[in-house]
Formats: C-alpha cells, sequence, structure tokens
C-alpha cells in the first residue's frame, strides 16, 4: 500500500481553460492509494510547491503525482521539492496535461476525460516506483570548446579566466572564424579587426587555453562530467614547434592554391598563413596545391627553413583530451547560391556574394581595401539583393537576421569608398537591435536608394556590354524597374555548417528543420542541449548577429562553468541492473549496448552492467528474453501498469 | 468622390472559398510580379492581384485578366503561394458576377454551346482525318487525344496531320476519339469558369471509360497538364514528343532528311515544361533530325518565357507592344534561327500571328517539333496536288 | 455516438515525446485518442509491450521515435526499426489488421508531424473500428 | 534413398572411436525407445553405451537441444541432420556453445517420418534441407539431385487467408494449448531459465490454459524466436494436441529473411538478426 498525494495545476487558464481541474482532482481521490487530491491555480509557485510539501508531512506521503505541464519543463523543479520536503525524488510521476492534452483541444469534455485517463495511468506506475539513488561522479574540471569564432574565443576566454582548464579546437588554421573575414561591424562601424585580435591573441597567450588549430573533434565518449573526446590534428607538414614564423617559405613558394579566407577571389601559396593576423602565425601547407606533393619535387621552402620546420612526412595525429563540459560554437556557412540561377552567381563576374564584399572591403584583402571589380575597374552602380534563399519555402524559410543589418553597412561602405550609387532591394527592413533603426536611418540620409520589392532578376545589358540589370517591382509604385549596375550583391542564406549533421551525431545533438543545433528549451534553456554537459552558443544554433552570439557565449561558458565547478555531481539514477537469478546467459544486451555497459560475466554465466556507462535507454531491457535487466524508472511492471491505467479509462 | 476605400473582407473570403486560400501567405514581396513576363509590358500586376484579393478591394476588373498562367511566378514565390490557383479563384468570382470581357464571351459560349473554343460543328471535330485514321477501340492501345485547336483551326489541322502520320511510323497501336468527345477545359478552367470546366471534364471522362481507355497521348501540352493534374484520374497520359523521343533513341523512328544546315531554336511552352517539366525530350529529337544545327534562346528550359497564349490569353486581343509572342519571335530572329520548334498548338497559334504582324515571314517560320520529324521521315501529308492542276 | 478509438502512444523521451511537447506549445489541434507513454527510447519497448496493450483493449498502439541516425543513443532506433518490423509481422500473421499498429519517425522539432500523425492515425483505426480479436472480454 | 543402417553403423563406429580416444567425453545421439518407432535422445558416455545408439527415419529429436546442458567446455560429439546442424550454428552465433568443443557428426538424409502419422517430414514440416550445413565428419553420401522445394510454399495457403480467417484459424488453435511447454522443451533455441511465461515480476500473462495467456505466450514466444528458429518443426511434433506451430514461426523466418536478408543457422559469422541492425536498413519493413 502506498500513500499517493495528486496535485492538479490550473497554470492559470493554460489548463483550466480545456480540462475541469476541480473534476479531476475529485476524480484522483477516488483512485486506489490516493490520500489526499488537490488542484490549484500555479502549482509551480511557491505557495503551491510548499503546499506539496506540507501535505507531504501531514499525509506521510511516500508518493508524489502532479498533473501539470510537460515533464520536460518542470519534473527537476518538482523532484527538488519532495525531495526537499524528505521524498526521494523518483517518487515523484509528473502528468502532461498542458502541451499534451490542454493545448491541442478545445474540447472541454474531451479535455476532462483524457485528463483523467492520463491520471488513472500515472496513480498505477506511481505505485510501482521505487526510491533511487542517484550516483555521484568525480567531475573533470576541464572544458573543451569547439569552433575558433568569436563565440568559442569569448567562451574559451571567460573560462579560462575563472581558472579553468580549456581546450579550443579550431577545424582552421586560425581562429578568428567569420567575424576575422569583416572589415567593419554594424551599427557602430568599428573595424573588426581592432576588437577580434586582441581576443586572438589573448586565446594565444592564456596559459589556460590549450589551442588546437587544424584540429577535429572526431570522437566523443564518456558523459557529463566525464567526456573523453578524440581529437584529430590534421598534418600541416610544418612542425610548429620549431617553427619561428619567419614567414620565408611562403614568400618562396611557387604552389597557387584559392583562398579560401579571401572566398577565393584570389590565389594564395601553397604553404601559408591565412591572413596577417592570423592566430598561431604559423604556416601549413596545402597539399592540394603544393608543387611538391602534385608533382614529387620542389621543397623549395624546406630549403629556406633555418629551423627545419618543413615535415613533408607528418602525418595526421589524434590525441584524447579529457573534459568535464563541453561548448559546440561552430558557426555557419552562407548558402550556395548557383542554385538560384535567376540571380547569376557564378555566371556574371560582376554578382558578388556578401562574404566576397567583405573581404573587398578588408585593407588585408585582395584589393587592399579598395571597392574594384572583378576587372579592376570601380563600379559606379551598385544593387544589394536581400533574402536571397532567405525566408524562403524553396530554400531556407528562416530569417537570416543579419542580412539587412550588414547591407546598411555595405552601403555605407560603398558610399564611403567609391561614388557609386546605391540600391537596396528588400523586402522588410527588419532593424531591431540597439542602435540599428539609427544605422537605418543614418543609411537613408546618406542618399542609399531603397527599393521595396525583392529582386526578381539578373541579366547582362544589352544596351551596354558588361553591364548588369536588376529587374524587380518597386511594390511602392507598382512600377517594373530594370536597374543597370556594375556589381550586384546578394546576400545569401544563413545555413548551418556544412559537416554539422556529423557533428550532432558525435555530440549527440538535435538539429532543427533547417539543421541548425537545437536548444534544450526556446526559452529558458536556450544554450543547453539534449545531451547533459554539452552547450551550444552562436550561429550554430540560429543566425544572430556578433553582440547577441558573444552574449550567448558568455552564457555558455556560465553553464559549463555550473558544472565543471564542483567536484562532484549527481548522475540520473534511471540505469539498468540485472537479475542474475533470472540471467539465462543469452548476452543479447552485451551485443546491443551502444555503450558497452552491460558484460558478461565468464564464471557466474551471467551478464553484469557498468552502471557508469549506462546511459539509461533500456534497450537491453527490452531484448532480454527472461526480463533479468530491470531498466529503473522504467521497468517491465511500470510501463505494463501505466499502459493498464491509460487503457481503463 | 472619396479616395478612401474599406477593406471588403466578404469579397476575400468569397476568393478564399473559390480555392484562392494560397493569398492568406502572401506577404509582398513582389518576386512574382518581378519575374512575370507582363509586368514590363502591360499594366497586369500579379502581386497587386493578390494584394487586391487579400483586402477585397475594387479596381482588379481591367487588370485580372493578363495573366497567361505561365507558371513563372508560383515556381519562384518564396511563400509557396499557389498563384495560379488565386487567379482562377478571382476571376470565377468575377466572372459569376457577370463580369467576362467581350473577347471571352464568344469563347466561354461556344465551350458551353459546342463543347470547343472554335464554334466549331462538334460533329465534324474529326472531318480533318478525311477518314484516313482509326477511331479509338478496346483493342488499341493509345488513344490520341487531338486537341480542338488541331482539329478546327487550319494552320494546327496540319499539325494533326503530322502527329497522324508519326504515329503510324511508330509502330504503336492507337485511335481517336469520336466525336462525343469535347475540349479538356483546361483553358476555361484558368479562366474561372469552374462550373463548365467540370461538365466538360465528366463528359469527356465517360468516354474514357466507357471505351475503356487508359493510356492517352496527346498533342496540346494544355490537354497533358489538364489530364494530369485536373482530372484526378489514374491515366498514364504521355505527350507526343516524349514517345517520339522515345521511339527515335529505340531506332523505331529513323530521321532520314537532311535539313543542310538549317538553324532551329526551341521554344518551350509553359504547359510543357513549368507545368510538366518536360524539356529534354523534344530538344533530343530536334537533335536527332540529320542537318538541324540547334541554338538555344537566351531565355529557355525553366527560365522560358511565356507566348501569352495560356491562361485565355489565345482568345483575347492584345494590342500592338503589349504581345508577350512578339518579344518571344525578336528573341528567337536574335539566335539567327529560320525555324522557331515549339510543341503546342497555342504557341503556334500565337507565333504565327506575331510573325505575319512583324513581316518576318522571310525570316522565320514555326513548326512543330511532330512536323520536323515528319518532314525528316521524308512523309509528305499534303493532298494530292493533281486535282489541283486539273482545275 | 461516433466510435472513439483508445489509441496507446508509447514514445521517446528525446525526439517523439519533446515533438509532442511542441505541437503543444504551438497550440496544434489534434485528436485526443491517443494516450502517450513516455519512455527514454524507442528501443525499451519490448513487443509484448504491444500485444498486452492490445489485450489491455486498445484499438491502436502507436510507436514514435527519433529518425534512425539520430536516435539520443546512437543506434537504440536502429535496433527497435528490426525489432518492432518484426511485432508488426507477427500481429498481421495472426490476423490482428496491420492499420492498428504504426511506427513513426518524429524529431523533437517536428510538432506538425506529431499532430498530422495522430490525425491520421486516429481516423484509421476509427475506420478499423474497435479491436476485439485480442482484448481480453471481462 | 537414405541407407539409416549404414548411418547407424558409421555413427556407432565413430561414437567409439571418439569415446575410445578420448577426444570427446559424450556422444549425443539416438537410442533404443519401446519400439522401432519410438526412439529415444541418448547421451552414449562410455564406449560400452555405443551399441545401444540407433538411426532409423523416425530418428527426428533435435539433439542440438542437449547441448547447453553440459558445462562449459565439454568435449561433445553430436549427431546433426540438416536442421539439427543449423541450430549448432545458431547457438554458436549466440555464444551458447564454442566449435572447439563440438565434434559435429554430420547426417545426411531423405525420408525421415512422423511417427504419429508415418508421413515423411519434408519442407512441409521441416526446413526442407538434406545435407548438414557444418559438420567435421560426414557419415552418409550427401544428397543432391531432390527437387527443390521452398519451405515457404506451405505458407500461400494461410497468407492468402482474409485476416479474420486467419485470426479464427489461429485462435481455435492456441484456445487448444494446455500449456504442458512440450514445445519449448523439444525447442533448440528455447534454452531461457527461466522462460518469461513462468515470471511473476513481471507477470506477462495468465499461466492458466486459457486464451489470452495462450496467446500471450505463443506470440512473445514468435518473437523470441525470430530470427532464431531453425525450422526443425520439433516443436509441432511435440505438441500433444498438434497445433502447427512451425507455421507460424516459418511465417517469422520468411519474413525475417525478406527483411534483414539472412537466413538462421547457416553460418557461425552471423549475429542474430534481431539483436543486430544495419543502417541502410529501409523504413519500408515498418509499413
Amino acid at each position: 500500500m502506498s500513500r499517493i498525494g495528486v496535485f492538479v495545476c490550473h497554470c492559470g487558464l493554460n489548463i483550466a481553460k480545456t480540462v475541469r481541474v476541480s473534476e479531476l482532482a475529485e476524480f484522483a481521490a477516488t483512485l486506489p492509494d490516493v490520500v489526499v487530491a488537490r488542484d490549484y491555480k500555479f502549482m509551480c509557485s511557491t505557495p503551491g510547491q510548499e503546499m506539496i510539501q506540507r501535505d507531504i508531512k501531514e499525509y506521510k506521503l511516500d508518493r508524489v503525482i502532479v498533473t501539470a505541464c510537460s515533464p520536460l519543463m518542470h519534473e527537476k523543479t518538482f523532484r527538488k521539492v519532495i525531495e526537499n520536503a524528505g521524498l526521494n525524488q523518483y517518487l515523484l510521476t509528473i502528468v502532461n496535461i498542458r502541451e499534451q492534452l490542454s493545448w491541442v483541444t478545445h474540447d472541454i469534455e474531451e479535455g476532462t476525460a483524457k485528463a483523467k485517463a492520463l491520471l488513472n495511468g500515472a496513480v498505477y506506475r506511481a505505485r510501482l516506483l521505487a526510491p533511487l539513488t542517484s550516483r555521484v561522479i568525480d567531475v573533470n574540471p576541464d572544458v573543451l570548446v569547439v569552433g575558433g569564432g568569436i563565440a568559442g574565443i569569448q567562451a574559451a576566454l571567460e573560462l579560462a579566466n575563472t581558472g579553468t582548464k580549456v581546450y579550443l579546437v579550431e577545424k582552421n588554421s586560425t581562429i578568428g572564424g567569420h567575424m576575422a573575414q569583416f572589415d567593419k561591424t554594424f551599427p557602430t562601424l568599428d573595424c573588426s579587426a581592432c576588437i577580434l585580435t586582441p581576443k586572438m591573441d589573448a586565446v594565444l597567450q592564456h596559459k589556460n587555453i590549450q589551442m588546437l588549430t587544424y584540429s577535429e573533434v572526431t570522437e566523443v565518449k564518456g558523459y557529463v562530467g566525464n567526456f573523453d573526446i578524440t581529437i584529430k590534428q590534421k598534418a600541416r607538414y610544418v612542425d610548429h614547434n620549431k617553427c619561428n614564423a619567419c614567414l620565408a617559405c611562403t614568400e618562396k613558394c611557387p604552389g597557387k592554391g584559392v583562398s579560401e579566407w579571401d572566398e577565393g577571389l584570389v590565389k594564395r601559396k601553397a604553404i601559408y598563413i591565412p591572413f596577417p593576423q592570423a592566430v598561431p602565425q604559423k604556416p601549413v601547407i596545402d597539399r592540394e596545391s603544393c608543387t611538391y606533393f602534385i608533382k614529387g619535387k620542389c621543397k623549395l621552402c624546406q630549403k629556406v627553413c633555418e629551423q627545419k620546420a618543413i615535415d613533408f612526412e607528418q602525418q595526421e595525429t589524434f590525441s584524447t583530451v579529457k573534459v568535464g563540459a563541453v561548448i559546440v560554437a561552430t558557426g555557419y556557412d552562407l548558402m550556395d547560391t548557383k542554385p538560384l540561377v535567376q540571380y547569376g552567381y557564378g555566371q556574371y563576374p560582376g554578382v558578388y556574394h556578401s562574404l566576397e564584399v567583405e573581404r573587398l572591403f578588408n585593407s588585408a584583402g585582395p584589393t587592399g581595401g579598395k571597392v574594384t571589380l572583378r576587372d579592376g575597374k570601380e563600379p559606379q552602380s551598385i544593387a544589394l539583393l536581400h533574402c536571397i534563399g532567405s525566408r524562403d519555402k524553396n530554400y531556407c524559410e528562416h530569417c537570416s537576421r543579419v542580412c539587412c543589418m550588414y547591407s546598411l553597412k555595405f552601403a555605407h561602405l560603398f558610399k564611403e569608398k567609391t561614388s557609386a550609387d546605391v540600391y537596396q532591394f528588400y523586402i522588410d527592413m527588419r532593424a531591431a537591435g540597439k542602435g540599428y533603426e539609427e544605422f537605418y536611418n543614418r543609411l537613408i540620409e546618406e542618399d542609399v536608394k531603397f527599393i521595396r520589392g525583392k529582386g526578381a532578376r539578373v541579366t547582362d545589358s544589352e544596351e551596354e556590354p558588361g553591364r548588369l540589370i536588376v529587374e524587380a517591382e518597386d511594390t511602392l509604385t507598382s512600377k517594373f524597374l530594370r536597374v543597370p549596375v556594375d556589381m550586384v550583391v546578394l546576400c545569401p542564406a544563413i545555413v548551418p555548417r556544412a559537416d554539422s549533421k556529423d557533428l550532432a551525431r558525435l555530440f549527440n545533438l538535435s538539429t532543427d528543420k533547417q539543421g541548425f543545433f537545437m536548444e534544450r528549451h526556446p526559452k529558458l534553456a536556450p544554450l543547453a542541449t539534449m545531451t547533459e554537459g554539452v552547450f551550444i552558443a552562436g550561429v550554430c544554433q540560429s543566425p544572430k548577429d556578433i553582440p547577441d552570439t558573444v552574449a550567448q557565449a558568455y552564457g555558455a561558458a556560465a553553464e559549463a562553468l555550473t558544472i565543471v565547478v564542483k567536484d562532484k555531481m549527481e548522475l540520473d539514477a534511471t540505469t539498468a541492473m540485472v537479475n542474475p537469478a533470472s540471467c539465462c546467459g543469452c548476452q543479447n544486451c552485451v551485443r546491443v549496448c551502444p555503450y558497452s555497459a552491460p558484460s558478461f560475466n565468464v564464471d557466474k554465466r551471467v551478464s553484469e552492467i557498468n552502471e557508469a556507462l549506462c546511459k539509461g535507454c533500456g534497450l537491453c531491457a527490452s531484448v532480454c528474453p527472461t526480463s533479468a535487466i530491470i531498466a529503473r524508472h522504467f521497468t517491465n511492471e511500470q510501463v505494463l501498469a501505466e499502459m493498464e491505467g491509460l487503457m481503463e479509462f | 468622390m472619396s479616395q478612401a476605400v474599406t477593406p471588403y473582407l466578404e469579397m476575400s473570403q468569397a476568393i478564399m472559398d473559390a480555392g484562392g486560400e494560397a493569398l492568406k501567405k502572401c506577404y509582398q514581396c513582389g518576386t512574382c510580379s518581378g519575374t512575370c513576363p507582363w509586368t514590363p509590358i502591360t499594366h497586369f500586376n500579379i502581386r497587386k492581384l493578390v494584394r487586391y484579393g487579400q483586402l477585397g478591394l475594387d479596381g482588379i476588373e481591367d487588370f485580372m485578366w493578363g495573366c497567361s498562367t505561365c507558371k513563372f511566378c508560383v515556381d519562384r514565390c518564396p511563400r509557396g503561394v499557389e498563384l495560379i490557383d488565386v487567379v482562377m479563384a478571382i476571376r470565377n468570382v468575377y466572372s459569376g458576377g457577370g463580369m467576362l470581357p467581350q473577347s471571352l464571351r464568344a469563347f466561354v459560349g461556344s465551350m458551353s454551346a459546342r463543347g470547343n473554343p472554335w464554334s466549331g460543328d462538334q460533329g465534324s471535330r474529326n472531318d480533318w482525318t478525311k477518314e484516313k485514321y482509326p477511331l479509338f477501340s478496346e483493342d488499341k492501345e493509345y488513344l490520341f487525344w487531338t486537341c480542338c485547336t488541331v482539329c478546327y483551326d487550319p494552320r494546327n489541322v496540319k499539325l494533326a496531320k503530322a502527329a497522324a502520320e508519326v504515329l503510324n511510323q511508330t509502330g504503336i497501336s492507337w485511335g481517336l476519339p469520336t466525336t462525343d468527345v469535347n475540349c479538356c477545359g483546361e483553358s476555361l478552367k484558368k479562366v474561372g469558369d469552374l462550373e463548365l470546366f467540370e461538365r466538360l471534364k465528366n463528359n469527356n471522362l465517360n468516354f474514357f471509360t466507357s471505351s475503356g481507355v487508359s493510356k492517352i497521348i496527346t498533342v496540346s501540352p494544355h490537354c497533358l497538364a489538364s489530364f494530369k493534374k485536373d482530372y484526378g484520374q489514374d491515366y498514364e497520359v504521355l505527350h507526343l514528343s516524349k514517345l517520339i523521343d522515345k521511339k527515335i533513341k529505340e531506332g523505331k523512328l529513323i530521321p532520314k532528311k537532311d535539313f543542310g544546315g538549317a538553324k532551329v531554336t526551341y521554344h518551350d511552352p509553359c504547359y510543357l515544361g513549368r507545368h510538366s517539366g518536360v524539356y529534354d525530350a523534344p530538344r533530343d529529337v530536334l537533335k536527332s533530325i540529320p542537318g538541324l544545327e540547334f541554338v538555344e534562346m537566351k531565355r529557355s528550359r525553366e527560365q522560358s518565357m511565356c507566348c501569352g497564349g495560356g491562361g485565355g490569353g489565345l482568345w483575347m486581343e492584345k494590342l500592338k507592344g503589349e504581345r508577350l509572342s512578339d518579344l518571344r519571335i525578336e528573341e528567337a530572329l536574335s539566335t539567327g534561327a529560320s525555324i522557331l520548334a515549339t510543341s503546342c498548338p497555342y504557341c503556334i497559334t500565337m507565333f504565327e500571328d506575331s510573325i505575319r504582324t512583324l513581316n518576318a515571314d522571310d525570316k522565320i517560320s514555326v513548326k512543330d517539333v511532330t512536323e520536323l520529324v515528319l518532314e525528316s521521315l521524308e512523309i509528305s501529308i499534303d493532298e494530292p496536288v493533281v486535282d489541283a492542276c486539273s482545275v | 455516438m461516433d466510435f472513439e478509438p483508445k489509441i496507446l502512444g508509447i514514445a521517446c523521451n528525446w525526439c517523439t515525446y519533446t515533438g509532442a511537447d511542441l505541437a503543444g506549445t504551438t497550440r496544434l489541434q489534434y485528436p485526443q485518442n491517443v494516450r502517450v507513454v513516455r519512455v527514454m527510447c524507442s528501443s525499451r519497448i519490448n513487443p509484448s509491450f504491444i500485444f498486452r496493450a492490445l489485450q489491455l483493449g486498445a484499438d491502436g498502439v502507436l510507436v514514435g521515435g527519433c529518425h534512425p541516425g539520430d536516435c539520443h543513443y546512437n543506434t537504440g532506433n536502429l535496433y527497435a526499426r528490426r525489432r518492432l518490423a518484426t511485432t508488426k509481422k507477427i500481429l498481421e500473421f495472426a490476423g490482428i489488421e496491420p492499420g492498428r499498429f504504426r511506427v513513426e519517425w518524429i524529431s523533437a522539432s517536428e510538432g506538425n508531424r506529431f499532430a498530422e500523425v495522430v490525425e491520421e492515425f486516429t481516423t484509421q483505426v476509427k475506420n478499423l473500428g474497435p479491436q476485439t480479436k485480442l482484448k481480453i472480454q471481462e | 534413398m537414405t541407407d539409416f543402417k549404414k548411418i547407424e553403423e558409421n555413427l556407432k563406429k565413430e561414437a567409439k572411436r571418439l569415446l575410445e580416444s578420448g577426444e570427446v567425453t559424450v556422444v549425443l545421439a539416438y537410442g533404443k525407445g519401446f519400439d522401432e518407432k519410438h526412439p529415444m535422445p541418448f547421451a552414449a558416455k562410455s564406449v560400452a553405451d555405443v551399441d545401444n545408439i540407433v538411426f532409423n527415419e523416425y530418428c527426428n529429436y533435435n539433439m542440438a537441444r542437449y547441448l547447453v546442458r553440459y558445462p562449459q567446455g565439454t568435449k561433445i560429439a553430436i549427431a546433426v541432420k540438416a536442421a539439427d546442424s543449423r541450430a549448432v550454428i545458431q547457438l554458436i552465433q549466440e555464444e551458447k556453445i564454442k566449435k572447439e568443443n563440438l565434434v559435429l557428426l554430420g547426417i545426411p538424409v531423405i525420408g525421415m517420418k512422423n511417427p504419429k502419422t508415418d508421413e515423411v517430414i519434408d519442407s512441409k514440416t521441416t526446413c526442407g534441407m538434406h545435407n548438414p550445413v557444418l559438420y567435421d565428419v560426414l557419415l552418409g553420401e550427401e544428397v543432391h539431385g531432390q527437387k527443390i522445394v521452398s519451405p515457404y510454399d506451405v505458407l500461400a495457403e494461410y497468407e492468402a487467408m482474409d485476416k479474420d480467417a486467419r485470426w479464427q484459424f489461429w485462435k481455435d488453435q492456441f484456445d487448444k494449448c494446455i500449456r504442458c511447454y512440450a514445445c519449448r522443451k523439444a525447442c533448440p533455441m528455447c534454452y531461457c531459465d527461466p522462460c518469461f511465461i513462468d515470471q511473476n515480476k513481471p507477470k506477462w500473462a495468465d499461466k492458466a490454459p486459457q486464451s489470452p495467456g495462450n496467446i500471450m505466450y505463443h506470440l512473445t514466444r514468435f518473437h523470441h524466436l525470430a530470427g532464431r528458429c531453425i525450422d526443425c518443426g520439433e516443436c509441432s511434433r511435440a505438441c500433444p494436441v498438434d497445433i502447427p506451430l512451425y507455421l507460424f514461426h516459418k511465417k517469422v523466418a520468411k519474413e525475417c529473411e525478406e527483411m534483414f536478408n539472412q537466413v538462421s543457422g547457416m553460418s557461425i559469422e552471423d549475429k542474430p538478426v534481431l539483436v543486430n541492425f544495419r543502417v541502410e536498413d529501409s523504413d519500408k519493413i515498418l509499413e
């Protein structure tokens, strides 16, 4: 016999609107073992929590059922509540009558009836619950940050400043990310390099940060508090311990590769650093463009290197780091606009995408900061086309959020650096940020021509060969415009990194419809993920600007810190165990477990489960033909009883 | 008169009820109107039409008929608005209110009275055959669905004959519909007369069912699209160009005649291309004909321009300077081609008109791909000349 | 009155249960015939759960898990796919209408998919009528 | 036609040799029963026991059933017909036994008979193979030239049934069940101890021989044997009320073969299909 208390939450009108809550409480009181049942306006409020705790004492409750919102929302809250009242936290059952009931029906009859069935199921289940003891584990105090853009840099610095050891993994040969490609930042127009390079340098100098550039995470094992992460160091063919960054090699190199950093606008050497302020200031060799790797001879770099740092035999290496928490901050790609043939990217040399234009403005860029077209001429007329692939059902439904603002920035810089006429073809101007609307106003006054109408087509001019024509409807006058320009700048959708699916798989992250990493809760846990101990920051979560990215980086650092700051932490107790008396030795559990938690004890002829490795999925329990494996908190009896309760009404 | 207007949401609702539900999704970005071939040359504005529809505003009567349903805007729309459905719904609501323009009244009247748009006598639908070709019966594999336009329009009768002769060469068994059938109704539906369309459709479906039709070959892409999308039945429908392409590749049809380097370009009919996704078959056919030099126009395939004949456009008078077909002929001429090939009787009609008004008869001629194939097979469909001489 | 089927839903915590929550957060409306049991992974589902649910009077059983490849436990749903497919074949050969048992992959971001599946499945089970074959008669 | 006498002679000879040399400590084969039609499973542990070994067309028992009873490491020789050898392979896959502890005495045979009916056991009630899949010693000539009949052909009639008729058929069959568990006793793959049906926590089903519990027992057992049943048909021959369990097992085996492209007990390299997966498994199998 157990003593169950049932607490039905109104959630204001959220639940009470489509479930007769007092009737539900009265019904609950009639169910077996229920000794008290109440309804209350907001069960998660302090008075609500106190009511539960009072009743636990007064009625000597040994099971608590909270009939309210989703367990994903407040299970943790209420577990604390009952634990503080002296009850084991696993004796709580949540009945989800909000997300999966009151919000998905308008019919109060239907709502009340289903709520009763759900509650009945919960009572049946609750009667079979057992108190469980959480496992306490040691926590590794170090943190891994994946991605060396502004988000990763900021998070790493924050953590390192608290004394935390940080591993910062970056797949490129330098940290800095997209922000290092920019020239100015909106709306203040401060120079991107001026605010970023000191931070890059701080990373390099910080004794608590181990920077792992040209590296990728290849394997993730373990769990919150104790991750074992395998990192691949790609072959650089340059021994960075020996290299003294004299860069004599890069001068002599005859190889020619395409500069990724300059978005393919220029060539670079085969041995190179991506840009002058790169961190670390040490070159790598690109196999694809290296004369030696292509033709088997050259080695000019090796000849000029006084440090003997060039090593053509270098192989990729793998190392493992142990950390307690992980921050994923892997940023974004721009959508490939070639499939949108109407805009002529890749077809007309005068059509650019936004990152290319960033490089044109940049004094370290291919043109030394002069805005010139591919033929070297200065454009006299420029069109900026918003929402290319963004807000578009055929490509990416989301708004890429930063394009309106960087287009304004571009317009300003075009006005500053050229005498060109500048047109903005937009659908809606979105300038919702501090100082953004003011920046928009400023650009209007700078005489940028704003055309409300999405660019429909870019074509070449028949009258003036070499010029481009942008066709669009000015929706404010209903006039069809043909605007002759020299340069077209496309603002493509911001999309997840091409390899983000692989990363999601490694860290067990969910991705949203567009492929961005999903947060645990859009409002209350925007940086946490479904994997305990793994946090996300920056554009890998969704498009955002630098201020928001930096804010998230601080947040993610704080989140990671809440884990690694403690020596020990509690782990969910919902692991599996073997009842040796029932084990028939079939070893199915050993065969299926993704974490190798079960093993077969040859002497005793039974399976055993290492609970430290078990993540509680319950797969072993379902493949166990003799039900010898008990999936704690989701035992066969508990599930069957819940089913029985649910089907009774 | 006051300039102020009030949204008339009942009208908006009526449009949505008539199948224009999609107008809700529009966020007025102007992609459709910026893409629409009519925007630069007429005062028709598809975006504005949707906007007026959203608010139920008056004042679209004079431009709502401009759309030729070429589907370019639908393919581009970032919000997935089915703009053609919106156009049909608006036309349905307005023509229901008796606002059909004069030029379309004859068209709708003929459809209603005679089941075809050309005021032709229903019984004479198959007169062009001179009883040379068989009617469809259960033992035939394919029904060769002759579009009304190829049955009644003198220019397009040549296409009908060419198609029949080519079909005879492919070795398949085929037959013609009886004269009981009527127009597929595709254009009528686009004009918004959904009720009459249903009548025509059901009449045709009766014929298909009662005579055991399962495979249909069409010569007009409009019939093709209509059978596939609007008839809601599981028939195997094939455009003639696809069949010819297949038979050439199988070696059943062998183009022989050498065209001696004549330049040909190909115009994608909207209903064969964007509506039905057939781009390669007619091109492959042209490329298989000896001595034909194939050139592309600037706007081709998915980007192809409309001739203006769809959506009822064929029956509407357009002023000079407001004709897409004129622009298209100019584009064809700029390639240096002497033959403009296409695969749709509407396109043929539109282009032949334009060639006449542009006085370009000596520079370019319009041919259906099927006609070129027949010519390359060295088969003549001309009437015996003997009689003519003897007169 | 119309027959209102009782449907047992079994949803994995990480994808389908979260997706079902999302359907609620976005206020999608769907029929209330499905009562969901939450398990941590679709692979937790023992075939006997399905047989038992039908014996308990479920007119249909709907199982939801993460998309293959996206399992929170890496490969759990890949085992589940095989095991539940086999369960389905057994039910079918025993003469139970195959339409009474359905497995769907619904991710945490697919609230609309959850609502859609519930809608479809409820209609389907409704059309099949009450499940009397396995149901234990009192 | 198989020369049963010859095989019996060879079996005795091999058994004697293996026991004499000490290569094995036990030979699992067949012994005399109360008449010729009812031979018994027999374990010869000494040379003297060998004389009691018999082999005739009624020696259906799947001796693999007894392998898991011996302590690990026991050297055993076992007489295996085709299906029996598949059971051995399946048990090796499941790591219940090790090949190195076994000597497989392979028996190629056609014309085995069901002692109850005197009908020839063919692909209808067993897997239809004649030669052992795996053996160390072959005790007779391999059988060739037999007409190839799919063991699944017998299912056609039942698959064609309308689902209600099929339900009625199986319900009638399961209603007969007296829960004697002879099926699981005869089954070489049913080695679970305890069997799920005997458990009280959880209680999966009623233990009384009534419809709901019977159905739960049989359906769950079909799932437990999915991809593992090697189609020897012993369950059905053991059944005192003649429930054609082999039909259901065959159907599940057929489905598993179609879905997973693997046949049970054919290779010691395989992994049982239900504790295995391929990423490229199709979602179609769920339809």
